[in-house]
């Protein structure tokens, strides 16, 4: 058994068995399928739930502020006041600023869980992850109305930039 | 600022007069130290003499930032810490939350919480592997880790809407169930895992090369080990068998089966072997937690505003995929935490680096903080 | 084309065509048409063959399937800012890119990628010296000057300890792979590389046969010489940032860059001109394969070149990398002997069979 | 979190996105059902018992005599208030004879309405029967506690950033220099009366260019002050 033990041993030594095993395995993997996604031309799908850009519903909103109390960096700025409906004569509550700070955002979807209307007034589940910006205050800071009609990413390509 | 930077008269470059020794600055802007790590050396020629790390540069306050939050709202701020493996960090924080209320999760919560920690063992050990590598120079390993992960990733997505900083756990259970299908996505991925965990062993375990790398390189013999506190893979390479899921169970650990491996030698060989059978006794985990996935609800009955009693204190830690991750968070009977303070893995574990790495050579070094596999983000909190 | 060979040289006159426009020619050929081109497509090659080994793509972007890269690439080094540190030894670092790249691409002077000149042609080499081999490895040596004093005059301790790496490494590593080229050379009786090749042709077998374990030497040795990956010491960048050239930017960088790469292709031509029978076909002794014959020997020795630049390639995908002094292990205690022996009985052999 | 009743509104189908399951909504007033699983009943919070009749207080004050001040415990975990110039005694004595190897953690808390307003709390673990317990000491801003870098040598980061976070020293620590912040850095943040948005962080960054107190973000800060500057470390 010594004897097998070292011819072993010696052949380890020799034929570098490890080594070519490595060689082997990468050698391989250059004909096997490749895992790049082309960006531009190629896009993946988010998940359902991914946490992308905000969208808000105004009139699902009941304006009670608990998305811009749970969020933990209290990056959502809310003002309203009450006005008089001249339709039913009711008091109703009416946004005056709904404003979120994207540029700190950490995306932690605390506000969209706190939100108690069904379904919620305020989600992030916009499958939405082409953020980046050349201009902070104008695209990385969304009021109301950016918020509501925010549908689309920014241009990328050069056609939809075109 | 704008005079430019006046030099010093001639200092030798940092040589000491009388010896052969020179001072080197690693890092923190250095491709070895995995972020923001900086290592003060006195070295000899290319032998340390003297390593002393600096740290501090990733410094966020986050235990600061705990007291002034509910206590439901420092849950992403957990995420923050070890950024590449967030679950368990939300499974420490809740955890602890939930033992100062005296709230009891819902198997299923349970069971699902078991699935998206080992999710995050395997992928946060992934990482580890790939950076480890590259460390040590293989630069494919790196790529071959990375796909896996992206689709571990993947999963995680799924689930919570998120890569990375997860906010995937709540105090008394979870936010989600589970979307449909996604357990038999993560059942295939397990049946695939280990075929590719054998595919990165065969370009690292047997290669002579890794071995004369890692073997005999750093021991750490168990008793300085527990001295130093090093605690996960790193306590398990050194020949210790303990682990918490083990030891103290939580969320249900007794009621899956798995091994804990351990070392032999305690060197950088032993802790890359380790690490690797874990990821393989992870996958059981799963495997055994998708079969058994009770129904039933996610969260359990809680108050509507969590508030701590008076006075109370509780200390829970759990074992994260770099070691012992605790929470200690005193309550005043507020909705925040009075104290929080985090037990980071990473923090502990690296304070065993100038151990480790004296008299070994800078080759060595970045093996070496390969092998205690820190984050920064948590050594700094 | 012959034609055309002919007209100029019955115009300078035979001394004149053969003793300066010839020579001229063919290094302008040689140095912008082949060389330059090559190392270029290398990055690229390599980057290309390293995506694919790790189940990527690579550059594809510059141009159809990335071809433009090496173009853009320059393009970008050309332009980038040139900073010299302030306080390095300035002469020093400018001169030292000049010393790495100077003597790699000075070596392809006697290295042959064709036979003599027939009749009325002319030769595929651009001189061949019977002291061709010595000129090899004198010329190849100067090049760790370069590194060292590119290190050195950075003021950088990483750079520093790179360039001190590097000449212990390219030092240590000089004694086996001269010692494994002995080996050919003891086979050919001759040290010119026109001549090792007509030997190999003559004796019917390429030496790497003969020389299976001097070619494995030279091999490794080689890999460690150009500071390739499992051997990329001086500027292994998880250790030292970039050893040597940390301190280096654009064209100086590129510089550096550019010797390293030509030094892998001088490697790969000696090994090819000394053990896989330079020009000749392959089996230059099996008269069944003599329908290769009509492929022109150039040909033939790009293909041999290739294929250990797709060795380079391939190691630097696989394997990780030695530590310092491990390398020095594999060097003195190990290569060093292993050639000694294969000199002597190589010796042995030949003194019995003659 | 926030669970109040949700108005009824007629609302649009939301876009192609999963939800949250909602959760059950719990209704109150309602006799408990003996039989429901523990996770619908109303969590019960744990409350501090009596730890004197645990064996391990009984051995310990038998060792130690009075450096053991208290003895109560928490959701199962032992809390021992130790007299702070006992503190290196009784962790040698725990790791010594009773088995407690591992210093699992280390930190300070700040209660700046009590005297004094500092504790400094440890987590102790053992293997052999995997129990942990706790030691708190009291101390305030001018006596140091003394080091346990010599019975674990994990105390010692630990111990810094205690220094680093609360200003509380540590007797006989090899190495009591800030760890997180820089030297110099005026003020410490985790003591309570530190304000969150921050202070002028002084100099000390570039001594070369900046004053002492003149940092680059002089006068953004709230202009807080330490109430008195801090000590240097010996």
């Amino acid at each position: 058994m010594d004897l097998w033990k070292s011819v072993r041993k010696v052949a380890d030594k020799l034929l570098l068995p490890d080594l070519f095993a490595g060689l082997a395995l990468t050698f391989k993997h250059m004909f096997r399928e490749k895992v790049t996604v082309q960006y531009p031309e190629q896009r993946l799908e988010p998940s359902h739930r991914f946490r992308g850009m905000f969208r808000l519903d105004e009139d699902r909103c009941i304006k009670c502020t608990i998305c811009a109390r749970d969020c933990p960096i209290d990056i959502i700025y809310i003002d309203w006041h009450q006005e008089v409906n001249p339709e039913t004569g009711k008091k109703d509550k009416v946004l005056d600023r709904f404003d979120i700070d994207l540029q700190r955002c950490m995306f932690c979807g605390l506000c969209e869980e706190g939100c108690p209307t069904e379904p919620k007034s305020i989600w992030l589940t916009t499958k939405t992850y082409e953020l980046a910006s050349y201009d902070r205050w104008k695209n990385l800071y969304v009021d109301m109305d950016e918020l509501q009609q925010w549908q689309v990413r920014p241009a990328y390509t050069d056609e939809e930039i075109a | 600022m704008t005079q430019p930077l006046a030099l010093p008269e001639d200092d030798h470059d940092g040589l000491f007069a009388d010896s052969e020794e020179m001072e080197l600055s690693f890092g923190p802007q250095h491709p070895a130290t995995h972020g923001v790590l900086r290592l003060k050396l006195k070295i000899n020629g290319e032998r340390i003499v003297e390593s002393y790390p600096v740290i501090g540069y990733l410094h966020r306050g986050t235990e600061k930032l705990f007291e002034l939050h509910p206590f439901f709202q420092n849950i992403p701020h957990t995420d923050r810490m070890d950024y590449v493996a967030a679950a368990t960090n939300n499974q420490a924080y809740v955890g602890a939350v939930e033992k100062l209320l005296g709230l009891v999760v819902p198997p299923r919560a349970r069971c699902i919480r078991i699935i998206l920690a080992e999710l995050q063992r395997i992928s946060s050990h992934l990482l580890w592997l790939a950076t480890h590598a590259i460390d040590i120079g293989a630069m494919t390993p790196f790529f071959y880790t990375f796909r896996e992960r992206e689709i571990l990733l993947d999963l995680f997505e799924d689930y919570c809407g998120a890569r990375l900083t997860l906010n995937c756990m709540r105090p008394g259970g979870l936010p989600y169930d589970l979307p449909v299908g996604w357990t038999g996505r993560c059942a295939a991925l397990m049946a695939d895992l280990p075929g590719k965990l054998d595919e990165y062993e065969e370009l690292l375990t047997n290669n002579r090369i890794w071995k004369k790398r890692t073997v005999g390189i750093g021991v750490l013999p168990p008793e300085v080990a527990i001295d130093y506190g090093v605690t996960g893979p790193m306590l398990r390479g050194s020949g210790v068998r303990w682990d918490l899921r083990k030891a103290l169970p939580y969320d249900g650990y007794d009621e899956v089966e798995f091994e804990v491996p351990i070392g032999r030698n305690g060197d950088t060989y032993d802790r890359y072997i380790v690490r690797m059978i874990e990821m393989r006794q992870s996958v059981r985990i799963i495997n055994q937690c998708l079969e058994k996935l009770p129904e039933g609800p996610i969260m359990a009955k809680r108050p509507r505003v969590m508030k701590a009693g008076k006075d109370a204190e509780i200390y829970h830690g759990i074992e994260g995929p770099k070691g012992e991750i605790g929470f200690y968070i005193v309550g005043d009977g507020t909705p925040n935490p009075y104290r929080c303070h985090v037990r980071p893995p990473s923090f502990i574990n690296l304070q065993s680096l100038p151990e480790l790495c004296k008299g070994a050579l800078i080759a060595d070094l970045v093996a070496l903080i390969g092998t205690t596999d820190i984050v920064l983000g948590e050594v700094d909190r | 084309m012959t034609s055309l060979i002919e007209s100029v040289r019955t115009t300078v006159g035979d001394t004149l065509f053969y003793g300066a426009v010839s020579p001229l020619v063919k290094i302008l050929v040689l140095l912008f048409l082949m060389i330059l081109p090559l190392i270029a497509y290398l990055t690229l090659a390599e980057r290309r063959i390293l995506g694919f080994m790790q189940a990527r793509l690579g550059p594809n972007r510059v141009g159809p399937w990335g071809l433009l890269q090496p173009i853009a690439d320059v393009a970008k080094l050309l332009v980038k800012g040139d900073s010299i540190p302030l306080r390095a030894v300035k002469w020093a670092f400018v001169l030292a890119p000049c010393l790495v790249v100077g003597p790699a691409i000075l070596v392809f002077a006697v290295i042959p990628l064709g036979p003599r000149a027939e009749a009325g042609g002319l030769s595929w080499f651009v001189t061949d010296i019977n002291t061709g081999l010595l000129f090899v490895v004198a010329t190849a040596s100067i090049g760790v000057y370069g590194l060292i004093l590119g290190g050195w005059s950075s003021n950088n301790k990483f750079s520093l300890m790179g360039g001190l790496r590097s000449a212990a490494q390219m030092i240590s590593y000089e004694v086996p792979q001269g010692l494994a080229l002995v080996g050919p050379v003891l086979l050919a009786g001759t040290l010119s590389m026109v001549g090792i090749v007509e030997a190999q042709k003559a004796d019917r077998f390429w030496y790497v046969f003969p020389q299976i374990v001097g070619f494995f030497l030279y091999l490794v040795a080689g890999v460690a010489e150009t500071n390739r990956n499992p051997f990329d010491l001086p500027e292994a960048e998880s250790e030292l940032v970039a050893g040597f050239h940390t301190e280096y930017s654009g064209m100086r960088f590129a510089l550096f860059f550019l010797g390293e790469y030509a030094n892998m292709i001088v490697i790969s031509a000696v090994a090819t001109t000394l053990f896989l029978g330079g020009w000749l076909r392959p089996f230059p002794n099996v008269e069944a394969l003599a329908f290769l014959d009509p492929v022109p020997g150039v040909i033939w020795f790009a293909l041999k070149v290739f294929v250990f630049l797709f060795l380079y390639i391939w190691f630097r995908g696989t394997f990780p990398r030695y530590r310092f002094d491990q390398l020095m292990d594999l060097g003195w205690k190990w290569m060093i002997p292993v050639a000694l022996g294969n000199l002597a009985l190589t010796a042995l052999v030949k003194l019995l069979v003659a | 979190m926030s669970d109040e009743p949700a108005p009824e509104k007629p609302a649009p189908e939301k876009p192609a996105a999963e939800k949250p399951v909602p959760e059950k909504p719990v209704k109150k007033h309602e006799p408990e059902d003996p039989n429901k699983p523990l996770w619908e009943k109303d969590p019960v919070a744990p409350a501090w018992l009596d730890g004197a009749d645990d064996p391990l207080t009984a051995a310990l004050k038998e060792e130690v005599g009075d450096a053991i001040e208290a003895a109560r415990s928490f959701a199962g975990d032992l809390t021992f208030l130790v007299r702070r110039d006992a503190i290196a005694r009784t962790c040698a004595v725990l790791k010594e004879k009773h088995g407690f190897t591992y210093l699992v953690d280390l930190c300070g808390a700040d209660y700046p309405k009590r005297e004094p307003r500092f504790d400094v709390v440890y987590q102790l673990h053992r293997f052999s029967d995997q129990r942990r317990i706790r030691l708190r000491v009291m101390t305030d801003e001018a006596t140091p506690v003394p080091t346990v870098c010599g019975v674990w040598r994990a105390a010692n980061w630990p111990e810094r950033e205690v220094w680093d976070m609360f200003g509380v020293r540590f007797e006989g620590h090899p190495d009591m220099t800030r760890i997180l912040l820089w030297e110099g850095f005026n003020g410490f943040p985790l003591r309570k009366d530190f304000p969150v948005e921050g202070i002028d962080t002084g100099s000390a960054i570039y001594p070369e260019f900046y004053r002492e107190g003149a940092g680059p973000v002089a006068g953004s800060g709230t202009g807080w002050k330490p109430p008195k500057p801090p000590q240097e470390p010996s």
